[in-house]
């Protein structure tokens, strides 16, 4: 048995042993040292201090993204248009930022992220309510909502929010009560990441409240009949899903940016998605997995200055590790029984 | 002679549980074999194997003296085989014809020759007076009439060899005789037919042979003649089997459930129930007898809270009970066994326990505000799975890794241990063996001298006839009779459940 | 009565629509010739991009990799063009592309049994990776595909100038194309069983229907759909390849999909939906609307389809099997 | 160390070598528009005055992703630092603090100058000026005297080059004595692919020739060049292009294409590099040139006395005698 368990955690260890095989291939074809690259790798994105801090920033927002979909996906519900939540939050989140002047830190910032993740939750909640009463499926609902909220948060940045004084679009600068103090340069966003991801994982494995999500993720039909409110819980998903992308488009804002542009935040629900994917829907499981694709993209840049290879290898990197990790392949060339994953099954209309 | 049907040492494994054991019959041409065994005894893996749906570990199936590749069921049907299936095989939001005619289609070129398929299914339908509309779609139909898509199905090609998986699950008598006078038909014309069923009347009425199986191995072959039914009963379950239901007289109490001018609809909003009114008194049986598809299953949803009431009430216990919230007709102390376990009663991927306790999950001692228990979940579910005799290796294991009838002891389990005032028990026994029918019914019995008010849904005549104190006939909606269980007569039922006046 | 409800308002819809098309049309014949046209041209990519989500789906296989299965072979049919200085080369290497990407698609959902979320996800990202890491600048191709008038259809009054004058042959082809697939699935053999494998497989199983065939053979047609719009937008709308030139369309293209209920038709007829609904806010632009932001004009094609979709109400419901892989064992 | 060949930077930090860094903003040096207008101003820079050039692009629009870039530059001793759009101003500004010692040019960046260091110089241009000049003479090219701009995003560089576009053309309509209908604009909705939407691009210049438009400024990066394209397909129809030259960047309109609208960010940039080898480097906000790129093939068809009118109209906008009427 114990065999079996370790052998189960060698999948993804495995995995990333290929991925970095293959593109080794791939950057040797091009004519430079995979090993000069993967020691970038490593020492920019794993080693040095400013390299961990900045992984660890950029796997904070992972986590937090990827919760907020895993939170969807649990309930049966694919939040693919989460980029829209997470903009409105940050947008909300900045102008409580800039312009609620007097409070201290730990009421202005508590304060400011609430507010931006009752956005996201507006957002979110809205597509789980056309889904709830009127079935509109919350994949075009949140496709279309991105754009509507690309377009609504573009008006208020080169409006009312504006920072009149530049001649670019842009918001005020976020006050300092609002944002996100470093401890002892550890980014601070992340430990708040990996105590969301316990607490959605606590709702999930121990309270009712994530049971009545689960089951109607598994059996719409089986969940009404045992007494849970099928509506309820697709709008109570949605907000959360929602509420958590907002919440991560504030933290964003008070961690990294300081003021908001609307490209600051592109990718991010995107990028959720691949997490979420790479956890298996499981809040806990996705934080190596954040961890490790922080690690990969905060090396970027020095990957290409260094060692003279596109940045993009790093996007192909990574399609091969969520590859390997979840095609059978891998599991069965070392014979492990890990279980395949399955996030949804189908559109969960 | 050689044999029609040879399966030689045939045996299959699924992880955990070894379904087939180096099993050996031979079915002759125009020879009905019974297929008899309990819930999990291996019948369907076995004609599975046989048409190709499971690719069996070891072992030969051949078929007029040719070896049929294993799983292939392309093959299969090449071969002569045809089968209807335990669970319905059917592409719901399909028509009729184009259900019965999928795989082999008429065809000009690429495309579909609707109108010769149209008449072939008629045609089909009258040769074997089994009546369907051809242009319905499957999903709008009752499960009696599916059932006899599945059957026209199997029987359009010119088949040697035919296996029912439980084809009279469903059935109202009228349908069953209908069915066994076919499988009669289709012997004598030199089809082979191995045959599967719980009932053991319908073996007694048409088997040439019976086969019984025990744990994935073969226990024994025997025939009607030699035998009845009690005998048969015991050689599936290797002991003695109480086949008739005893009961005592009824203590009638004051009325537990009372539906008052009720109207529901079904699915497609059409009328399904109109102003349906009855009465359920605490200490009764009362069974609704009736053709599937007459309302019952509108009615029981109504009665649960989970389809909307046009109109009328539900009061339970004295009190009135929402509308369209399971949970709160739950709460007042409804239990209900549903219909359809795989898609009401049961979420597949959770745990024996998590299924246990599927409706009470979030009340006490498995949950307290808001957080769940499991130590007092587990061990509930460690108690019920030995009160009830669920076999499994463990309650942890996934309810889809259970066969049919343990499946519906779960939901029985769940409902029945709640001590409930009303129990709405809707084709409790569904493709349950004889063994689990007994315990089943004799759950039922004990929980109405408990004082409980049973509402028995089936269309399962004789479980209406043997269970029911009074027994109320539902037909297009409505109630056309209450008569009292004592001596009901079978015959008088059966016109009143076809919509025939007395 | 849920079914008969739909009907009315894709009635009502049609209505109204053809009515305002009319009576624009007779108010200004010219300008409403251009917004129909627009909106086709808007609309036809995402079209036929919602075609591969159909044949995939349809089959009981999701792909959320059609932006990715476009984007590669986009980039394939590009540079191929661009060395062999040969369009129609570049265009069929760009088919190719997509049959090859829905082969790795069809793999690891059908053979494999990955999530099918998942697996499309891996297609998308591997896509941009790749395209990006292997791109090259500098490349042109000899020229792109030419815009035409079809001779006679193109002076049919009312819908001639609109529909088939000045168009690409992309369009055109949609125009055929999309159709061809509506008869294919609900007229022909191969229609009938793709259905019953996305609806209820263990069905077609028992009815002596390959499953994993039938689903191989569909995902890899999507995917030539998906090379040939990929192809198609670098070789005749835009010319060249630039990276992630398919911007979301993939996921848009889904959504019409799911709008147009699975069905060829009905996803044609949201897509041009949409695509007229963006041409609407152009001509807006055009009219010079200033009293209304901007942002308020371009944001009306994604407003429409929710409000649309709000109040013609009803549950869309996707083919019973799409997203689960079929395990023979369990039939 | 990749790229260019005056790429080596092992000796960066000795006395009177120049080395420059270009960051990109999110994109890359390939972009056919301002990241590649920049390193190749920064190449020539380089070359101009011996010295070596290299770029890091960025893959994340954030402050701390931009700071890191200019950081690893830093770290091998470069003296002059580029970093390219607007996106990146508040980590230039925070930079330019922290190494005084480098000199920054921000290119697109409108600074705060009580708020910068004097090592920090913000590149900008009037891109209305370019878009005016193009304007005038698509308002002498025009027969229906239709003209309109498919443009990206409405942000101010864009909304600048439109504006100015529109008024350029008015103006020569005045001239000619001839009343046109205003020029129209349409913008791309908001979203991640305002810029790279070649579809959206396409579908809108032809729903505009449809309509008898025909002069139009295809302004927006993947989105106007697919207008661009499209409008080549069309004959007798002028395009526009933006930023640079798009003869060399979409040749597939040439066809169309009678000239861009061009800010000179390689100009800008080679000659702010210039600047500190002088050193005259002054930082503050400075102003590159604009102007509208050679007319190649449509030399020959546009006429002489249209071509003069253009260049005299050019030096009075630059000279700042005409304003161009944008805010
Ligand atoms: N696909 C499967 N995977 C795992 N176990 C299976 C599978 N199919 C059947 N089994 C197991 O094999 C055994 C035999 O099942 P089978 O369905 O053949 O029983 P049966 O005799 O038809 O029962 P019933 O009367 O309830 O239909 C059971 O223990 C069942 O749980
Ligand atoms: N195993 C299979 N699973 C699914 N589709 C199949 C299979 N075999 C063939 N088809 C498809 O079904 C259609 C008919 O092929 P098939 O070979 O079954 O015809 P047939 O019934 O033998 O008819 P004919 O009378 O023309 O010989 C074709 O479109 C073919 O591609
Ligand atoms: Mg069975
Ligand atoms: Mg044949």
């Amino acid at each position: 048995m114990k065999f079996k368990i370790s052998r189960d955690a060698l999948v993804p260890v495995a995995s990333v042993l290929a991925a970095l095989a293959i593109g080794a291939i791939l950057i040797a074809a091009q004519g430079h040292s995979p090993l000069e690259v993967y020691k970038v790798l490593i020492v920019k994105g794993f080693q040095s201090t400013a390299g961990l801090q900045a992984t660890l920033s950029k796997a904070g927002i992972l986590i937090m993204s990827g919760l907020a979909i895993t939170f969807g996906l649990r309930a049966g519900l694919f939040n693919i248009g989460a980029q829209g939540q997470v903009l409105s939050g940050a947008l909300a989140f900045t102008y409580i930022g800039y312009r609620v002047h007097g409070l201290p830190i730990w009421i202005h910032l508590p304060f400011a992220l609430l507010v931006g993740a009752l956005f996201g939750a507006l957002v979110g909640g809205f597509a789980g309510y056309l889904k709830a009463t009127r079935g509109v499926h919350e994949v075009i609902s949140t496709i279309m909502l991105n754009s509507i909220m690309a377009a609504v948060v573009d008006y208020l940045t080169q409006n009312q929010f504006r920072l009149k004084s530049q001649p670019n679009t842009r918001t005020p600068d976020i006050l300092h009560s609002a944002r996100l103090p470093h401890i002892f340069g550890f980014p601070t966003g992340f430990i708040v990441a990996v105590i969301l991801a316990v607490v959605v994982g606590w709702i999930f494995r121990k309270s009712t409240v994530g049971f009545e999500l689960d089951t109607v993720g598994k059996n719409r039909n089986a969940a009404w009949y045992a007494g849970i409110s099928v509506k309820k819980s697709i709008v109570l998903g949605m907000l959360i899903s929602g509420a958590i992308a907002g919440f991560t488009g504030g933290m964003f804002s008070a961690e990294t940016t300081g003021y908001f542009v609307p490209a600051f935040y592109s990718g991010i629900g995107f990028d959720g998605i691949t997490i979420a994917l790479l956890g298996r829907a499981n809040p806990i499981a996705i934080i190596p997995g954040a961890i490790f694709i922080g690690g990969m993209r905060s090396a970027q840049s020095a990957i290409q200055f260094q060692a003279g290879v596109s940045p993009d290898i790093i996007n192909l990197l990574l399609a091969l590790v969520l590859f390997f990790a979840t095609a059978p392949l891998i599991a069965k060339m070392i014979k492990s029984n890990a279980k395949s994953i399955t996030t949804t099954s189908g559109w969960g209309s | 002679m050689e044999a029609l049907l040879r399966i030689e040492n045939l045996s299959k494994s699924f992880p955990g549980v070894k379904a087939n054991d180096d099993i050996s019959i031979d079915v002759n041409k125009g020879e009905i074999v019974a297929l008899l065994g309990e819930n999990g005894a291996g019948k369907s893996t076995l004609v599975k194997s046989v048409f190709g749906l499971v690719k069996p570990d070891s072992g030969t199936i051949t078929i007029k003296g040719e070896v049929i590749e294993p799983g292939d069921t392309a093959a299969a049907i090449r071969h002569g085989i045809g089968m209807v299936h335990q669970h319905f095989q059917l592409v719901p939001v399909m028509s009729v014809v184009e259900n019965i005619i999928l795989g082999d289609e008429p065809h000009k070129g690429a495309f579909v020759t609707k109108k010769a398929a149209r008449e072939e299914v008629i045609a089909l339908s009258k040769r074997y007076s089994l009546d369907v509309d051809p242009d319905a779609i499957v999903e709008d139909l009752p499960v009696g009439i599916q059932q006899r898509i599945e059957i026209l199905k199997a029987l359009r090609k010119d088949i040697d060899l035919l296996i029912l998986d439980e084809p009279s699950a469903v059935l109202t008598p009228h349908e069953i005789d209908e069915l066994l006078e076919v499988i009669r038909k289709l012997a004598a014309s030199g089809v082979g037919i191995l045959f599967i069923t719980h009932k053991l009347h319908e073996v007694m009425a048409v088997a040439d042979r019976v086969v019984v199986l025990r744990n994935g191995k073969l226990v024994g072959t025997t025939s009607p003649k030699e035998t009845d039914e009690e005998g048969l009963a015991q050689m599936m379950v290797g002991r003695n089997v109480v086949l008739s239901v005893e009961k005592g007289p009824a203590r009638v109490k004051e009325v537990a459930l009372e539906i008052r001018e009720l109207s529901v609809k079904d699915d497609r909003r059409l009328d399904a129930v109109t102003h349906f009114s009855l009465e359920v008194h605490a200490g009764e049986i009362l069974g609704i007898a009736g053709v599937e598809g007459n309302g019952q299953r509108e009615l029981v949803e109504a009665i649960c809270g989970m389809r909307h009431r046009e109109n009328g009430s539900v009061r339970v216990s004295g009190k009135d009970s929402p509308d369209m919230d399971p949970r709160g007709v739950h709460l007042m102390g409804v239990s209900h066994i549903p219909e359809d376990r795989e898609k009401d009663g049961l979420v597949s991927s959770y745990s024996i326990a998590d299924n246990l306790t599927l409706n009470q999950f979030n009340l006490k001692p498995f949950a307290d505000k808001g957080v769940r228990n499991f130590a007092a979940r587990d061990e509930y579910a460690d108690r019920l799975v030995k009160e009830f005799d669920i076999r499994t290796p463990s309650f942890q294991n996934s309810a889809s890794s259970l066969s049919g009838g343990n499946k519906q002891k779960v939901v029985v389990a769940r409902e029945l241990t709640q001590n409930a005032h009303v129990i709405v028990a809707s084709q409790p026994t569904r493709g349950v063996d004889v063994g689990s029918i007994e315990f089943i019914h004799k759950q039922l019995i004990s929980a109405r001298d408990g004082g409980a008010a049973v509402l028995l849904v089936s269309a399962e005549l004789d479980e209406i006839l043997s269970l029911s104190d009074r027994i109320a006939v539902m037909f297009g909606g409505k109630i056309v009779a209450i008569i009292d269980g004592q001596g009901a007569d079978r015959q008088y039922i059966g016109r009143l459940m076809a919509g025939l006046s007395e | 009565m849920k079914r008969f409800n739909i009907k009315i308002w894709q009635l009502l819809l049609t209505i109204a629509l053809l009515a305002i098309w009319i009576y624009s049309y007779i108010a200004n014949t010219d300008i409403t010739n251009s917004v129909v046209a627009s909106g086709m041209r808007f609309g036809m990519p995402l079209a036929l991009a919602a075609m591969v989500g159909i044949m995939c789906e349809r089959s009981g296989v999701i792909n959320i990799g059609i932006e990715g299965t476009m984007l590669l072979s986009g980039f394939t049919g590009f540079y191929i063009a661009s060395w062999s200085k040969n369009i129609v080369v570049g265009l069929l290497v760009a088919i190719l592309t997509g049959v090859l990407t829905s082969f790795v698609h069809a793999m690891m959902t059908i053979q494999w049994k990955m999530d099918q979320i998942i697996a499309g996800t891996i297609i998308n990202i591997l896509a941009s990776g790749l395209t990006s890491f292997l791109y090259k600048e500098g490349s042109t191709i000899p020229n792109s595909w030419p815009i035409f008038d079809i001779p006679l259809l193109g002076r049919l009054p009312f819908i001639g100038h609109a529909f088939f004058t000045q168009q690409g042959p992309i369009q055109y082809l949609g125009l055929l194309l999309i159709p061809a697939i509506w008869v294919m699935m609900y007229k022909t053999r191969w229609g009938l069983r793709t259905r019953a494998v996305g609806e209820n497989p263990g069905s077609a199983d028992t009815a002596g229907v390959s499953v994993i065939k039938v689903r191989m053979i569909n995902v890899m047609i999507g995917g030539a759909i998906g090379g040939l719009v990929g192809g198609f937008i670098c070789l005749e709308l835009v010319g060249s390849f630039s990276k992630e030139f398919t911007a979301g369309s993939g996921f848009t293209a889904l959504a019409l999909m799911i709008f147009g209920r699975w069905n060829p038709m009905g996803a044609f007829a949201a897509a041009i939906l949409f695509g007229l609904a963006q041409a609407l806010s152009t001509q807006l632009q055009i009219f010079g609307v200033t009293n209304i932001p901007n942002q308020f004009i371009t944001m009306l094609p994604y407003v429409f389809t929710i409000v649309v979709l709000a109040v013609s109400a009803g549950k869309v419901r996707p083919p019973a099997a799409a997203g689960r892989s079929y395990e023979k064992e369990q039939a | 160390p990749a790229n260019a060949a005056t790429n080596d930077d092992s000796k960066c930090g000795t006395a009177g070598l120049i080395c420059i860094g270009v960051v990109t903003d999110i994109g890359h040096v390939t972009d056919k528009s301002f990241n590649q207008a920049a390193w190749e101003g920064a190449q020539a820079g380089a070359k101009a005055v011996g010295g070596v050039a290299n770029y890091i692009e960025s893959n994340a629009a954030t402050d701390a992703e931009y700071g890191n870039n200019i950081a690893l530059f830093a770290a091998k001793k470069y003296n002059v630092i580029v970093t390219v759009g607007f996106l990146e101003a508040n980590a230039t500004v925070a930079a330019a603090a922290k190494y005084p010692d480098i000199k920054f040019i921000g290119i697109d960046q409108f600074l705060d100058t009580t708020k910068t260091t004097p090592n920090l110089a913000g590149l900008n241009w009037h891109e209305d000026q370019a878009g005016f000049i193009a304007g005038y003479l698509a308002g002498y090219m025009t027969k229906s005297g239709k003209t309109g701009a498919v443009v990206g995003l409405n942000i101010p560089p864009v909304y600048r080059y439109a504006v100015g576009f529109a008024n350029g053309v008015a103006y020569a309509g005045k001239e000619q004595g001839k009343k046109f209908p205003a020029s129209k604009i349409i913008y791309h909705p908001a979203g991640d692919n305002a810029f790279s939407d070649p579809a959206f691009g396409a579908a809108n210049s032809a729903q505009l020739l449809s309509q008898g438009y025909d002069v139009i400024f295809a302004a927006g990066g993947g989105t106007g060049n697919g207008g661009l394209a499209r409008i080549a397909k069309t004959k007798g129809k002028y395009c526009i292009g933006v930023d640079v030259d798009q003869w060399g960047t979409v040749p597939e309109a040439q066809p169309c294409l009678i000239t861009s609208a061009e800010k000179l960010i390689g100009a800008g940039t080679a000659d702010q590099i210039a600047k500190v080898k002088a050193g005259t480097f002054t930082g503050g906000n400075v102003y590159g040139n604009v102007g509208i790129a050679p007319y190649h093939t449509f030399a020959s068809k546009i006429p002489a006395s249209v071509q003069a009118k253009v260049t005299a109209i050019t030096k009075k906008i630059l000279s700042g005698s005409l304003a161009t009427g944008v805010k």
